[in-house]
């Protein structure tokens, strides 16, 4: 029996408010996948497309992006930055045949900490629909 | 021996020495290779390179700074600058590189006998002058008159301190340091290389003058020489460039026809007139 | 047809100005259908220059290639305009990259070029192979003319054009301080057909496409070099620490590096064509930067390279951007 | 050198067998373009073309080479590779990309022999293709030696003369190759032999583009500071197209790649055509303007390497010319160096 597929997940969420968010989600002992590994940003528009899709070259098979809520971003338009930045990022990845709902992102604010474990929750399901990324996973093969 | 040049043997750094601290800090490592063999058989001369390379970060040419006269070991000196350089800095006794080599010539010990030697140095252009400084030194009756010019920015930024302080207690080297700028406590000379070469003003009688440091410096070192009477034929420099592979193949550091990896680094001054290419 | 004398007398008298450095134009190249890049540095430099339908360069190219190499003692440094020829979608580069600040509006002066369209060299060669010799290329209404070893051949339009002069909307230079002719009237609109097919395609065809296309690369990254928008001081790609993307060369690599090349004209490019045209392993980039520019248009309402006062697509937002896709 | 002629009927079975016994890399049509590729039925192979778009230098000097493996950190290991890739025939080289092997030969033999490419021409055998149909910027009359349809640096050499391939067996891996082929290979006949000679005839006529390379050494140590190279170099967009598909371009970039706990030391094809190849870690650049780099590309094939290895190291393939998005023309420059007034 093959092992069953567990997604790998990379979460890059912003230091005031997903981050924040997760943070509850932990102390409120709310349960949620363990699939995300999450990477600290200082803001969801700090998030380069090139960690995306050089994330999902080492071995993730889903990237979730956190950010404020539109208007909350500490720095004022870091979210709303990525944003445009992800739709942009999302298309282009349909368009060369990379399932779009491997790149997600999400607004959690700081006391959003059962949100958060949803969106986990829910982004994991997903993934694990969707099976391994396969497309352009480096293979290390020397 | 392994026949693939592109293959390092492992090596143990077993000491490092601290030369110079600050923003493009110096550190001299001595090298011990695992395999005793290997390590007997690593014959090199004064002024011939090695590639060391650390496993995940890359390869990087360096100049054998000590001399062939220490058994046992291989010292390079390597100023923190790139990705490599800066890796390196960050390694301890122990820890496990890789070396091949030696690459390139040397410079000529034998014909050199009985000759007075000037040695010029400017910076980190001093590891590879070392090299040569002590193999003559440990077979000092075999040449004449020894004079070593080294400069450098500031007392701070003087390599192989112990060195010098051992060199300068001997009668039979004439040792002169000198710093760029005025210093507090510094009774030396001050001032440029090229300007301090022109006051210790070596004879160009019988007589060889090795140099090197910053190109500029080598620039004007080289006019003063001329000044000073020596010929085109009594001058030589080692050179650097970026270099990937160290025997050749790669093709980035030619000067002309000539690979500075392969047929230099060590050059004479006729020789650099004559060839025609960017360095 | 453009008025090649009034050309030629327009790039002497730019040439010949004390605060011009040179013009950049065309001359006709070296064999068969090629035309090349001209410099003029001088008033006769100018009698060679041409503009044919063959004239397929972007020359925007140049003033981002100048280099500025540190200064010698008392050397000034060369604050000179330079001079370049321009069609309606070089135009465009510029405003682009005046729009970026990569450029001040007063460094160059654009000699205009209103454009009916250029040929593709590729459809040429095809049609006429073998060409050693320098082969003319007239215009003659919705014809070509083309003569070759003495025979006269008219050639319909569509069939050598160059697939995005198809449907360009902005033949007329955008900008411009001198204009060669009179503008030309189009009534042409971008369709986007190539791209529509595409997309309605499942993931897994399309997938196929494309890894297809990325494993011919060969990362020689002409792509990059011949685009006028492409000229960060350094490459992502060049980068040692981190290192983003490999040297080596395989699917993954070769996948990150053409989305990432795509990504970063986002609302940038202005679909000159000449990513593709450089690239020797006939990757079909044009596919990719017209998605965007598609998307782009479709999400934002937004094209490049038109207004010079605009700020950058991806540096600013509106706070109703939509978001559907955020959960 | 023995001659043979192969019925056009019979060519697939020659083939066939050839792929019984090696790894057979031939030209196959990709996506538009022609490259050499693995083949494992002779229907694969495409002979209508030209020149393929990559040389096949790729297949000895690979594009991306793994050096050996090893475990990344300070208490690194290694792991050695085999070099060996086994036996392989690559079928359908044109004789300008087979002399571009022997010009290779200089740089990777020498003081230190480079494994990876040795083995693998060790264990290669050239199948040429003469070239009747030469590109409008085909060049290859220019040189000393080769010619569209020279048997002089393959191991056989298929050319074609109508109905059938005459069939010269030029090395002892050629008769080692052909020597189980008797059924296959018939004697050629004078009539044969003359049919070829006018095949070769009409290709050498069919290219019209010539440079001069007499005295082309000397010329250009006369001329290395003449502004000549600057006019030349002005409109290079520096992409190294011509670099990565010249048959001759040896030049390649070293790098470690590594995982946590597995890495490898590569090496990759480089190009002289951009900035950070000689750039240094102090910031120094010794090839700073395209000038630079544009001279040192001409000179290291019409002037270093011939001084080096007494080979020019251009075989006249006219990629670089082909695929110059600028239309930089090796042709005409080399011709215009040599008549730049000193």
């Amino acid at each position: 029996m093959p092992k069953e597929f567990e997604p790998n997940i990379i979460g890059f969420l912003c230091n005031w408010c997903s981050y924040a968010g997760a943070d509850l989600a932990g102390t409120s002992r709310i349960q949620y996948p363990p699939n995300l590994k999450a990477i600290r940003v200082m803001c969801s528009g700090r998030v380069n497309p090139i960690f995306v899709i050089n994330a999902l070259q080492q071995g993730a098979d889903g990237v979730l992006i956190g950010g404020c809520h539109p208007g909350d971003c500490h720095y004022e338009r870091g979210n709303y930055l990525a944003r445009r930045r992800m739709a942009v990022l999302k298309n282009l990845l349909e368009y060369t045949g990379i399932d779009p709902r491997r790149v997600r992102m999400t607004w959690v604010s700081a006391a959003e900490g059962k949100k958060f474990a949803e969106v986990v929750r829910e982004v994991t399901e997903d993934i694990r629909k969707l099976g391994p990324m396969q497309q352009f996973k480096r293979e290390n093969k020397w | 021996m392994n026949t693939n040049p592109y293959q390092p043997w492992l090596a143990t750094i077993d000491d490092i020495q601290e030369e110079v601290g600050g923003q493009r800090a110096i550190k001299t490592f001595k090298l011990v290779f695992q395999d005793k063999n290997i390590q007997n058989d690593f014959n090199f001369l004064p002024g011939q390179c090695t590639m060391v390379s650390l496993f995940g970060k890359g390869e990087c040419f360096f100049a054998i700074s000590s001399s062939p006269t220490q058994k046992g070991y291989i010292e390079v000196s390597v100023m923190k600058l790139g990705k490599v350089t800066s890796a390196l800095h960050e390694c301890e006794p122990g820890d496990v590189v890789g070396v091949r080599g030696p690459y390139g010539n040397s410079f000529d010990v034998e014909g050199w006998q009985g000759k007075n030697l000037v040695f010029i140095g400017g910076g980190i252009g001093q590891a590879p002058l070392r090299s040569l400084i002590n193999y003559v030194v440990d077979n000092r009756k075999e040449y004449g008159k020894l004079d070593v010019i080294y400069g450098v920015r500031s007392s701070k930024d003087l390599s192989y301190k112990q060195e010098f302080a051992e060199m300068e207690k001997r009668k039979d080297v004439n040792v002169h340091l000198s710093i760029d700028v005025e210093e507090e406590g510094w009774k030396k000379f001050v001032g440029f290389v090229p300007a301090h070469l022109l006051r210790v003003k070596p004879s160009p009688k019988n007589s060889i003058a090795i140099t090197c440091g910053p190109p500029i410096m080598i620039k004007f070192v080289i006019q003063n020489l001329e000044q000073l009477g020596f010929t085109e034929e009594q001058i030589f420099t080692t050179l650097e460039m970026r270099m990937k592979c160290g025997i050749g193949k790669c093709g980035r550091c030619n000067i002309g026809n000539l690979y500075v990896c392969k047929d230099g680094p060590v050059f004479s001054y006729k020789q650099l007139k004559n060839i025609q290419g960017e360095r | 047809m453009v008025d090649e004398r009034q050309l030629r007398d327009t790039v002497k008298n730019t040439v010949s100005r004390d605060d011009v450095k040179y013009v950049v134009g065309y001359k006709n190249g070296t064999y068969g259908f090629q035309v090349t890049p001209a410099f003029a540095f001088s008033a006769e430099d100018a009698d060679k220059f041409i503009f044919s339908p063959l004239c397929v360069n972007n020359l925007a190219v140049y003033p981002m290639l100048e280099e500025k190499l540190p200064l010698r003692k008392g050397e000034e440094e060369d604050t000179r305009k330079i001079g370049l020829v321009v069609k309606g979608c070089d135009s465009r580069a510029i405003v682009q990259i005046i729009q970026e600040k990569g450029l001040k509006r007063e460094d160059v002066i654009l000699i205009g070029i209103p454009c009916t369209g250029v040929i593709d060299p590729k459809k040429i060669n095809a049609k006429f192979p073998h060409q050693t010799k320098t082969v003319d290329v007239k215009e003659d209404g919705e014809k070509f003319v083309i003569k070759v070893n003495g025979t006269t051949h008219k050639i319909s339009r569509d069939e050598l054009l160059f697939e995005k002069c198809k449907h360009c909307e902005n033949p007329n230079p955008v900008i411009c301080d001198i204009l060669i002719g009179k503008e030309v009237k189009t009534s042409k609109k971008e369709n986007y057909e190539d791209i529509k097919s595409l997309e309605k395609k499942s993931l897994e065809e399309k997938w196929e496409y494309w890894e297809k296309q990325f494993e011919k690369c060969i990362r020689c990254y002409a792509c990059r070099d011949a685009c006028p928008m492409c000229y960060c001081k350094e490459c992502m790609v060049d980068q040692l620490s981190p290192q983003w993307i490999r040297r080596s060369v395989n699917l993954s690599e070769n996948t990150a590096w053409n989305l990432m090349r795509a990504f970063h004209l986002a609302g940038r490019c202005i679909g000159c064509g000449e990513c593709e045209r450089a690239c020797p392993m006939d990757i079909p980039l044009t596919k990719l930067n017209k998605k965007i520019e598609k998307d782009v248009k479709e999400m934002f309402d937004y094209a490049p390279g038109i207004d010079a006062e605009e700020k950058p697509l991806l540096a600013m937002f509106k706070p109703d951007d939509s978001e559907e896709f955020i959960l | 050198m023995d001659r043979f002629v192969l019925s056009k009927e019979k060519t697939p079975k020659f083939i066939t067998e050839i792929i019984a016994k090696y790894n057979v890399f031939a030209p196959v049509e990709n996506e538009g373009i022609t490259l050499f590729k693995q083949i494992k039925n002779p229907s694969e192979i495409n002979l209508e073309f030209s020149n393929s778009k990559v040389p096949p230098k790729a297949l000895l000097f690979k594009q991306t080479e793994t050096l050996f493996k090893f475990t990344p950190g300070v208490k690194g290991k290694i792991d050695p590779m085999d070099t060996n890739g086994g036996k392989t025939v690559v079928f359908g080289i044109r004789p300008c990309d087979a002399k571009s092997f022997a010009i290779l030969d200089h740089v990777f033999k020498g003081d230190y022999e480079d494994p990876y490419y040795l083995t693998k021409r060790e264990n290669t055998i050239l199948v040429g293709l003469g070239c009747t149909h030469p590109d409008v910027n085909c060049f290859c009359t220019s040189f000393d030696d080769g010619g569209p349809v020279s048997a002089e640096y393959v191991d056989v050499l298929l050319t074609d003369i109508g109905d059938k391939y005459f069939v010269e067996v030029k090395s002892d891996k050629g008769k080692h190759l052909t020597k189980t082929m008797n059924k296959l290979l018939i004697p050629a006949t004078e009539k044969d032999g003359k049919k070829k000679n006018e095949v070769e005839k009409k290709a050498v006529d069919i290219i019209t583009r010539h440079t001069k390379t007499d005295g082309i050494v000397d010329k250009l140590d006369k001329i290395f500071d003449n502004p000549f190279w600057k006019n030349i170099a002005i409109k290079c967009l520096g992409c190294g197209t011509c670099t990565y598909l010249c048959p001759t371009c040896h030049c390649f970039d070293i790098q470690d790649e590594t995982t946590m706990s597995e890495g490898a030391r590569i090496r990759v094809w480089d190009t002289c055509m951009n900035p950070e190849y000689t750039l240094q870690a102090s910031g120094y650049n010794p090839r700073p303007e395209r000038m630079n780099r544009v001279r040192n590309r001409v000179y290291h094939k019409y002037n270093y390497y011939p001084k080096n290895y007494d080979i020019i190291a251009c075989v006249g393939c006219g990629r670089c010319i082909d695929n110059c998005p600028v239309n930089i023309d090796i042709i005409d420059v080399v011709t215009e160096a040599g008549e730049v007034k000193v």
